[in-house]
């Protein structure tokens, strides 16, 4: 059967208004378009149409489809005639709601999901009020499925989002669909935590109160919610979110549909990665010499505390966490004083992948996540998405669904929700392999003769990898949209732009309509603006410090101690300083050595700008004034009876309103408008200067990239690894790991244990099983943890998640060797008792 | 743990079958006629033969009628209860049946041997009522034909239905 | 009307009753003489055309032209190509299929050997339902025997036609029988339907590839066609709307239950009288469901009618599976509706909201009905529901809606007899047990 | 000297006497409006002070004294202070022209039972009643407070428009009498009483008068159910009470000048002249209370329409009659 | 007769009962002052009022004495003064509570509409109205005060009995309900 050539668009009439849309879209999705919602529950539009629910039927009057429909299975087409108020879909509607209330339970009242049930709302408005149904309702025995999704199978309507959402869009292969008829059952195997780290997103799926967020279970209704627009700081890729509060707490975040960046759905780390601004902990006071003070008395005693330094001897160290005012506050008050650059980056190496990274990106070249969607040939290097930035993983998996090919290359064991072709290599060969690659995709190409002349020279692969390489290569040169991904997070500094050099000549190849991509994940949700900003050396840092060279140190919301792998040869530096200042709302053992210390509020207390790593500009509300938590300030069981215009802890301030006040205090000059100073402090992102960011964010970055065409790589020579030694990496997981939410409270009590990985053939060579507890012999002294062995892991290399619980600080410094003799498996006995343990009591 | 036979049954089945899924009914009622139903065990196992998980599998499991996912007597009695048996006094049958094994519908019976299932029409409308005993057909049925059916499994080891 | 003096079974031509047809019993008898007359000697479009000119209906129940489906299959479709063979059949009262491979597994694999060739298929796969378990032992033998004489595997009969047959055991589901379900089934997923829009299984089936579902008995009828022609295979019909002969199921209360291959479109009371050897002793005629669960009451006044699709569409019935379930004057149709209603409770798959939650609902007011506890407005209610379920994902929700349709068509009064407190007029006036709970029913019995 | 200062206390006496049985009748004014109004609505009214409720009065007296007294922020203090005052002074004043009988002889020199004598009495009255507008709008504009300022408004609009029939209905009166003078009027009266001769010009003085004295059904300027309570809202304590003084204290006067210009003053048989005149004076109180209790409130273009289109052409028309007929009959 | 005259006339008629519409009134009330009053003399003499009168509200328990608040926030939702505040928990048994249960009775205005979108019954308003206090914040009420230790208006009902969550017995015991589905069950 030959189906008629589809018109590009057509013309349709619902309820008596016209409205021109793409061929075959959905009936209902034309009608929401016109502001008609039709009911509907198994629909959605990132999960399509299954036709499951019945609730969206529709009356087609004219046109080419005749009779009472459901108008998410029907495309739209030329001259079709829709009636939504027609008697017979409004009594079929209702007759629908009827059914699935027949078995339905009394229980909104204890139901979270009151308030915000689509089921609730289309029952109201169908005028649903009295039951005909007199047989007794059908129950359910729920599950356990974990600490973040609450089960209550009465309330199913058997919408099926769940099941299709977990199995199809996530690639999630624990929960599904259990029996049939009318006992069809939503749930695992058996109890259990649900894998998927996408799994929070059946919660903002389910239209009733089956699948409800369990942190926030019986804690607010939506109606007492402070809601507001914002954005995920626990990764680069910049995810919308809602907040919703309550009593001066961020009770949970929901996913913000952003088409462009993170579609419908978060990850279960950006969902959960809250609670870090209600820790007790919380440094709520300013504090000078370790004595509460005022905000102003705090301000006075730095700025007089800084006067008698000499500018050069001033040094700031800022993250990539601040919003960026701060960031932009932070640049100026170093440039008008003349203190030195500010350091934003860990490390060296991070500070020139990221670089690198930046320099690479243009407006032409950068990909969005949903680009990633769009590509049909992915190239991911260097990244471990589902760790990194996992809503990047989810991108990944729509793309192989629609037939794209994900291939990747790492040195570690990358788990994807996907299927995708994967090559291991040590990070330190990775460059030499994208080069041979690159020389296959770009063959014959003239452009390319700079590029390719520049790049290192491969390493010896074997003949199979070597074709692989080959054939991925000639695989880009055929794609009709390749995309590039690129980690920096553990890459080489000239990485970033080689694969970004990489991409940007793929677009060029043979003909017009063909693009190519590049998206490079970025240490933080601000790394791109602190990339671009430039600034110094950590490492040159401490070594002054130690040194005497910089007396004084200004750190702005970033942890140095426990992000650094050298905590005793910072603490030891520190306290060498003459001033040290600290604005954050993390606690830290920072804060104990501060001199100054000021507490600044966190982005869902003052909001601010974040640009993601696609120069994205997005705005997070401040959704709620800081201050302690209701729940903490009880007297009795109740809260206080007090009249106050304040609430108690509420003395936290922006980190940028800090450093401005600091500045006005030592006399800077007069500050232009905010929007002039953060374009004039980011000269990398012009479009800054245009103001405020839309909705969905707005893209700064420079059309083209000058000189971006022949990146300048440094040749990097490769360490020396000793046979038989393992080279030591830091890696990040999906949880556990990332800055900010490894002190979510939620997240760190149920992040899965810190394990170290191995390959396989350096397992078996030092007798290592799977699951075993092994010893690390590392240089600050032996560390304990449970042991992976992988099969797909570059074989030289130990990798140590940088888990808090995991006292991996005692690597003392980067580049770390250990023999992989002297690895060893402890037995059960030693296992986890013992002084020396590998968790650390963090709560 | 199924017997490494069952188990080289299983995997050559799978041999070079393009998506083992296919016969993911096959290895479950392999394994149920080792196991005697499709326990917990089993189905793991078949999950993992299967390059599943065992939820994928339990989807499958709990969906089919003739699936056991709870222990089940030696002969599974499947008793008929479409429209065309009931018309002929199905109901009596069943119950005689019930009655005599001493169990309800869905039970086995203490010793083991019997399970009695309703189940929709198998086919055998013209032998009306009828039953079905491990895949061999019964019918047409009086409470004094069930007695002696139910005497002859009794007494005599299973045999596998075989084709005509 | 008496047969026709020449009448002799087409399908049946080789059935012995006590035991299936040898592979040489059906040599003897023609057999596989289409596939060799037309392997490497017809052109697969040739083929659809004879099938096609013949007219020759799906038996499935849907009566769907086979050779449009067939048809369908678009010549640029990528390979494998698929051929499904459906005899799954659980439709309550319908056991043709079970009798015809019984009868003559040779016919059938024939037949879907030359299915597979017209629609250039490489790989067939023998849905069948667990009740049926040596049935699927008899064609899988059987399967062997017609490997070892060459008619199925690579290269068939000397030319590039290559062709696998294999059996695939369903674990039972009456929705497994739905084209599209069981294509889920057979890759291993939950046998839901599927219905995407604009999409149809001859070119999206089995993983993505084009695939042609039929009914054996259908598939049986091919190689007759081949080798007889499509006139003389239309002619075989009483009427001329009909085509070829049919498999007619009779069960219930009529003396000689069977399964009859008799002209297509012959009358129902010539079925019943003539060949089902009438009723039951003490039996008067009050209603059948003419093509098994999912078709509606028929009433008296049409027992006239000739048994083919156009005839009973005509007058709003449905000929379905053509397995007539006769209902005599003693019987409460109403309590068979809920024998009927309680197995499609039990068999929907739960897919969508009138079938999963719609029939339990409806099976509850029956249910109250029959016991007398319901009243005029129930009545109203169920007559109301019964019409939406017609806007249900799969054919299998409007199936179960039409014994209640036939029931409140023509037999009305009956169903106002239990209302108020009355219950059942045949039957024990016993409160029916509550839906949910496993149950028999009661009451109404003959 | 001593005349002067004989006279100086005979006028005291007279102030302070008048000025006792005015206030005193205007708290038990309250008094008796209060319990009127409650029979009129089956309730019993103020009965907790005293039996029957007699010290009420004096109870409510005391609690406005003992309020805190409060100004509003962005009040204009001296205007708001000094407003209810004006309101209630102007309406004590119109006592100064009232006659309370014929004059008496003590000591053998005339004393006239007046406290002044004004030869342009009833201009003087007129003057007055206008000044009491001051109150009204001055405290209402010094609140600062909307509702004060419209209450405020409509008081200033409602006493300018019902002025304007008040004075035109005494014309004929002073027509008839040939005098300004209160005393002359009453005088001129002992025959017959104006109301026989100019019933017109009494129900247009009675509806302008009840106008004037902002009550029900007039009662736009304090309108509680939409403007709180209109121009005084924001005054509390006593200054909140002058403008019950006043409001009540004008009621008493509205009495004495309605006996005064129609129903012949302190004039009539038997019973001594001051009582007679209390009488005339309390039985326009006591109407006005039922008034009160029985109509509703006007809507404010029904309350200038009464007063631009019907009284004012009615009063013209009658002093034009009344200047008709006297001509006409010498 | 002239037409001018017939609209004299009618407008004569008009006026005339206008005016009288106008002193009707007065005779009413006046006829009311010679009414007996019906004042209740409240101190002394004091009304039984209905039960369903709207007065002090309290906070019921269901039959068998748990409290029958489950924190769902309607009475809060629905308080169009804001007079009720509360924060919900879980109990140890799974049971949703209000940890703590705030009514400003300075600010409520008694008008019943918690009441009424009580889901529980829990929340009641009684005929008691004597409770003024001489300062404001006594009349702020805490869960203790709130609670009584009956069911009040009608004790018999227990919304976790109807609700079908497991609170109060397993899944399937409430009222009305079937078995728990078991997925694994053998039936069909």
């Amino acid at each position: 059967m030959s189906r008629k050539p589809e018109e590009a668009s057509c013309r349709l009439t619902i309820d008596g208004r016209e409205i021109v849309v793409a061929a075959d879209t959905p009936v209902i999705d034309a009608a929401e378009r016109l502001g008609i919602m039709i009911p509907r529950f198994c629909y959605h539009p990132a999960l399509g149409a299954v036709g499951a629910c019945r609730m969206c039927a529709v009356k087609f009057l004219d046109g080419p489809v005749k009779g009472l429909q459901m108008s998410c299975m029907v495309g739209a087409r030329d001259g079709m005639v829709v009636s939504t108020t027609n008697p017979e879909a409004v009594d079929f509607r209702r007759q629908v709601v009827e059914w699935l209330m027949a078995n339905h339970p009394h229980d909104c009242p204890v139901c979270d999901e009151g308030g915000h049930c689509l089921l609730q709302d289309e029952t109201i408005s169908g005028g649903h009020a009295l039951r005909r149904y007199r047989g007794p309702k059908r129950t359910y025995r729920d599950q356990d499925l974990g600490p973040f999704v609450a089960h209550e199978m009465n309330r199913c309507i058997h919408c099926y989002r769940c099941a299709r959402f977990y199995q199809e869009v996530a690639g999630g292969r624990d929960y599904g669909v259990l029996s049939i008829a009318r006992r069809t059952y939503f749930g695992r195997y058996e109890g259990g935590r649900l894998e998927s780290p996408f799994a929070g997103n059946i919660i903002d799926l389910c239209p009733t109160g089956t699948l409800t967020d369990k942190p926030s279970r019986y804690r607010a209704r939506r109606w007492d919610l402070e809601r507001g627009p914002s954005v995920c700081l626990h990764c680069s890729l910049g995810c919308g979110l809602t907040v919703g509060a309550r009593y001066r707490e961020v009770m949970k975040l929901e996913a913000r549909l952003n088409p462009e960046v993170n579609g419908h759905f978060i990850c279960d780390r950006g969902r959960y990665g809250f609670g870090y601004e209600s820790r007790p902990d919380r440094p709520r006071q300013p504090r000078v010499d370790g004595r509460e003070t005022i905000a102003g008395a705090a301000l006075a005693a730095l700025a007089e505390g800084l006067k008698p330094f000499e500018a050069g001897k001033v040094a700031m160290v800022g993250g990539t966490r601040s919003n960026l005012e701060t960031l932009a506050a932070l640049l100026g008050l170093c440039r008008d004083q003349g203190w030195r650059p500010p350091v934003f980056f860990r490390d060296a190496r991070l500070a020139g992948a990221a670089e690198s990274a930046a320099a690479a990106l243009s407006g032409d070249l950068v990909a969005s996540l949903a680009d990633v969607g769009r590509a049909d040939v992915i190239l991911v290097v260097c990244a471990d998405p589902l760790a990194e930035a996992p809503m990047l993983a989810l991108s990944l998996r729509r793309a192989a669904r629609r037939g794209a090919a994900v291939l990747v290359l790492d040195h570690r064991p990358c788990d994807l929700p996907c299927e995708a072709e994967r090559l291991t290599f040590a990070p330190q060969e990775l460059a030499g392999c994208l080069s041979r690659l690159a020389h296959a995709a770009l063959r014959g190409r003239k452009e390319a003769a700079a590029y390719l002349s520049s790049l290192p020279l491969p390493p010896d692969l074997l003949p199979e990898t070597a074709l692989a390489l080959d054939t991925w290569g000639k695989r880009l040169a055929e794609a009709r949209f390749p995309l590039v991904v690129c980690g920096t997070d553990q890459a080489e500094p000239t990485l970033p732009a080689l694969a970004g050099g990489l991409a940007r000549l793929l677009a060029g190849s043979h003909d017009q309509d063909r693009r190519a991509g590049f998206l490079p994940l970025l240490p933080g949700p601000n790394g791109l603006a602190a990339a671009l900003a430039g600034g110094g050396d950590l490492e040159a840092l401490l070594a002054d410090i130690e040194d005497g060279r910089a007396t004084a140190l200004l750190v702005v919301e970033s942890d140095l101690l426990s992000r650094t792998p050298e905590p005793e040869r910072w603490l030891a530096a520190l306290r060498k300083l003459k001033l040290l200042a600290v604005c954050d709302h993390l606690p830290s053992p920072l804060l104990e050595a501060a001199h100054v210390v000021l507490p600044s509020r966190t982005v869902f207390e003052a909001g601010g700008h974040f640009v993601n790593q696609e120069g994205r500009l997005q705005r997070a509300m401040p959704v709620f004034s800081p201050g302690l938590p209701m729940g903490r300030t009880l007297r009795e069981g109740h809260p206080p009876r007090l009249f106050m215009s304040c609430a108690p802890g509420s003395e936290p301030r922006p980190a940028a309103d800090w450093l401005k006040d600091l500045a006005g205090l030592l006399g800077a000059g007069g500050r232009a408008g905010d929007w002039a100073d953060l374009a004039a402090a980011f000269p990398g992102l012009p479009g800054l200067a245009a103001g405020p960011a839309p909705e969905n964010g707005r893209r700064c970055l420079p059309e083209t990239a000058p000189g971006a065409d022949a990146p300048s790589v440094a040749k990097t020579g490769s360490p020396d690894v000793p046979p038989d030694h393992l080279q030591v990496l830091l890696v990040e997981r999906t949880f556990g790991t990332e800055e900010l939410s490894c002190r979510a409270p939620l997240l760190a009590a149920s992040a899965p244990e810190p394990w170290v990985d191995l390959a396989a053939a350096d397992a078996g060579k030092a007798g290592l099983a799977h699951g075993a507890w092994l010893l690390v012999p590392l240089p600050g002294g032996p560390l304990r943890a449970r042991l992976r062995v992988h099969q797909d892991m570059a074989p030289g290399l130990l990798l140590l998640p940088r888990d808090p619980r995991l006292l991996w600080q005692r690597l003392a410094g980067t580049g770390v060797l250990v023999e992989l003799l002297r690895l060893h498996a402890i037995t059960a006995e030693e296992e986890p008792a013992g002084e020396d343990t590998t968790l650390e009591a963090e709560p | 743990m199924p017997d490494d036979d069952l188990r080289r049954t299983i995997l050559n089945m799978l041999q070079g079958v393009e998506h083992p899924r296919e016969k993911a009914v096959d290895v479950m009622y392999l394994l149920q006629r080792q196991y005697g139903y499709l326990c917990d065990e089993a189905l793991v196992v078949g999950a993992e033969l299967l390059g599943m998980t065992p939820l994928e599998l339990e989807e499958l499991a709990t969906f089919y009628d003739f699936i056991y996912r709870r222990p089940v007597g030696k002969y599974v009695i499947h008793v008929c209860d479409g429209v065309v048996c009931w018309m002929h006094h199905e109901d009596d049958i069943f119950r005689h049946l019930c009655a005599r094994l001493g169990v309800r519908p869905g039970e086995t019976t203490a010793d083991g041997l019997f399970t009695v299932l309703p189940t929709v029409c198998i086919g055998d409308c013209d032998k009306a009522p009828a039953m079905l005993v491990n895949g061999r057909f019964y019918g047409p049925l009086t409470p004094g034909r069930v007695d002696e059916i139910l005497e002859t499994l009794r007494s005599g080891d299973e045999e596998r239905v075989l084709c005509p | 009307m008496p047969l026709k003096p020449d009448f002799e079974p087409v399908l049946f031509k080789n059935r012995r009753g006590d035991r299936p047809a040898t592979f040489d019993e059906y040599r003897q008898g023609g057999g596989y003489e289409a596939l060799l007359a037309t392997v490497g000697k017809k052109s697969p479009e040739e083929v659809v055309r004879m099938v096609t000119a013949a007219g020759l209906t799906g038996r499935g129940g849907a009566g769907f032209p086979t050779g449009r489906k067939w048809a369908g299959v678009p010549a640029s479709a990528p390979y494998p190509r698929y051929v499904q063979p459906n005899t799954d059949e659980m439709e309550p009262g319908t056991f043709k299929d079970r009798i015809l491979v019984n009868a003559d597994p040779h016919l059938v694999i024939e037949g879907i050997i030359l299915c597979a060739y017209a629609v250039k298929a490489q790989r067939g796969i023998f849905f069948i339902r667990p009740s049926y378990e040596s049935d699927a032992q008899l064609i899988e033998r059987e399967l062997a025997v017609a490997r070892a004489a060459g008619f199925l595997g690579s290269g068939i009969l000397g030319s590039d036609f290559s062709f696998e047959l294999s059996v695939h055991r369903s674990a039972g589901r009456y929705i497994c029988g739905e084209a599209t379900a069981q294509v889920n089934a057979i890759q291993g997923l939950r046998p839901n339907p599927v219905k995407a829009p604009g999409a149809h299984l001859t070119e999206a089936g089995l993983w993505g590839r084009p695939t042609v579902v039929n009914n054996v008995e259908t598939l049986a009828s091919v190689p007759h066609i081949l080798t007889r022609g499509p006139e003389w295979y239309k002619s075989l019909a009483a009427t001329p709307t009909g085509d070829g002969t049919k498999l007619y199921c009779v069960s219930g209360k009529v003396a000689r239950p069977g399964c009859y291959e008799l002209p297509m479109g012959t009358r129902l009371s010539d079925i019943i009288y003539e060949h089902a050897g009438g009723m039951l002793p003490g039996g008067t005629f009050k209603a059948c469901l003419p093509g098994g669960a999912s078709t509606a009451f028929m009433p008296e006044t049409l027992f006239d009618i000739p048994m083919d699709f156009p005839s009973l569409k005509a007058v709003g019935h449905h000929l379905g599976t053509a397995s007539m379930i006769v209902f005599d004057k003693n019987t409460c149709l109403l309590a068979a509706t809920i024998n009927i209603i309680r197995f499609f409770v039990r068999e929907s798959c739960g897919w969508c909201t009138p079938c999963r939650e719609g029939l339990p609902v409806i099976l509850d007011i029956l249910e109250r009905i029959e016991a007398g506890e319901a009243g005029e407005a129930d009545v109203a209610w169920l007559e109301t529901m019964t019409r939406q379920l017609h806007h249900a994902y799969c054919a299998f929700a409007p199936g179960a809606a039409a014994p209640i349709e036939g029931l409140l068509r023509h037999f009305r009064d009956e169903v106002m007899d239990h209302l108020d407190g009355r219950g059942c007029p045949f039957g024990a006036p016993e409160l029916a047990d509550k839906p949910g709970a496993w149950h028999l029913p009661k009451g109404g019995r003959p | 000297m001593s005349l002067w200062l004989a006279g100086l206390a005979l006028l005291l006496v007279k102030i302070g006497l008048v000025l006792f049985v005015v206030l005193t009748g205007a708290a038990y004014l309250v008094l008796a409006e209060r319990k009127l109004l409650a029979r009129f609505q089956l309730r019993l009214g103020p009965n907790r002070a005293g039996p029957l409720g007699i010290w009420q009065p004096l109870a409510d007296a005391l609690k406005l004294l003992m309020k805190e007294d409060t100004v509003p922020a962005g009040a204009d203090r001296p205007l708001f202070l000094a407003a209810p005052a004006m309101s209630a002074a102007t309406a004590m004043l119109i006592f100064a022209v009232v006659p309370f009988g014929d004059s008496l002889t003590i000591a053998g020199r005339p004393v006239p039972l007046v406290v002044a004598d004004v030869s342009v009495g009833l201009l003087f009255v007129l003057a007055l009643s206008s000044i009491g507008v001051y109150g009204v709008v001055l405290g209402g504009w010094a609140s600062n407070s909307s509702f004060s300022l419209l209450g405020a408004i409509r008081g200033g609009a409602q006493m300018i428009s019902y002025e304007l029939p008040l004075a035109l209905s005494l014309a004929p009166v002073v027509m008839l009498a040939g005098s300004f003078s209160l005393v002359d009027i009453v005088s001129a009266q002992a025959g017959c009483p104006f109301i026989v001769k100019q019933p017109a010009a009494f129900l247009i003085f009675c509806v302008s008068a009840l106008a004037e004295s902002k009550r029900l059904p007039f009662d736009l300027p304090e309108a509680e159910n939409e403007l709180m309570a209109g121009y005084h809202t924001e005054y509390s304590g006593m200054r909140f009470g002058l403008y019950f003084v006043g409001e009540y204290v004008n009621m008493i006067a509205l009495g004495c000048l309605v006996a005064v210009f129609f129903l012949g003053g302190w004039r009539g048989p038997l019973l001594p002249p001051f009582v007679w005149l209390m009488l005339k004076a309390a039985l326009v109180p006591l109407v006005l209370i039922w008034v009160r209790a029985t109509l509703p409130r006007l809507r404010f273009d029904q309350l200038m329409h009464s007063s631009w289109k019907v009284l004012t052409p009615l009063a013209l028309a009658n002093i034009l009659v009344t200047g008709g007929l006297m001509a006409a009959l010498g | 007769m002239l037409p001018e005259m017939v609209k004299l006339r009618r407008k004569g008629e008009e006026l005339l009962e206008d005016g009288l519409g106008l002193l009707r009134p007065f005779a009413t009330t006046l006829g009311m002052l010679f009414t007996r009053p019906i004042t209740v003399q409240y101190p002394e003499e004091k009304r039984v009022l209905p039960a369903r009168s709207r007065g002090r509200i309290i906070l019921t328990r269901s039959p068998d004495g748990d409290e029958r608040c489950v924190a769902c926030f309607l009475c809060s939702a629905a308080c169009p003064v804001s007079c009720i505040s509360m924060e919900a928990a879980t109990r140890e048994d799974g049971r949703r509570y209000a940890s703590w249960f705030r009514i400003n009775f300075g600010r409520c205005i008694f008008c019943g509409l918690c009441e009424e979108a009580c889901p529980t019954l829990a929340i009641q308003l009684t005929p008691d109205y004597e409770f003024s206090k001489a300062t404001i914040m006594e009349l702020v009420y805490e869960k203790p005060a709130l609670l009584v230790d009956h069911g009040g208006k009608d004790p018999d009902y227990d919304f976790y009995r109807h609700a079908g969550v497991t609170e109060k017995g397993e899944k399937g015991s409430h009222v009305n309900e079937q078995e728990p589905v078991d997925v694994k069950r053998l039936l069909p």
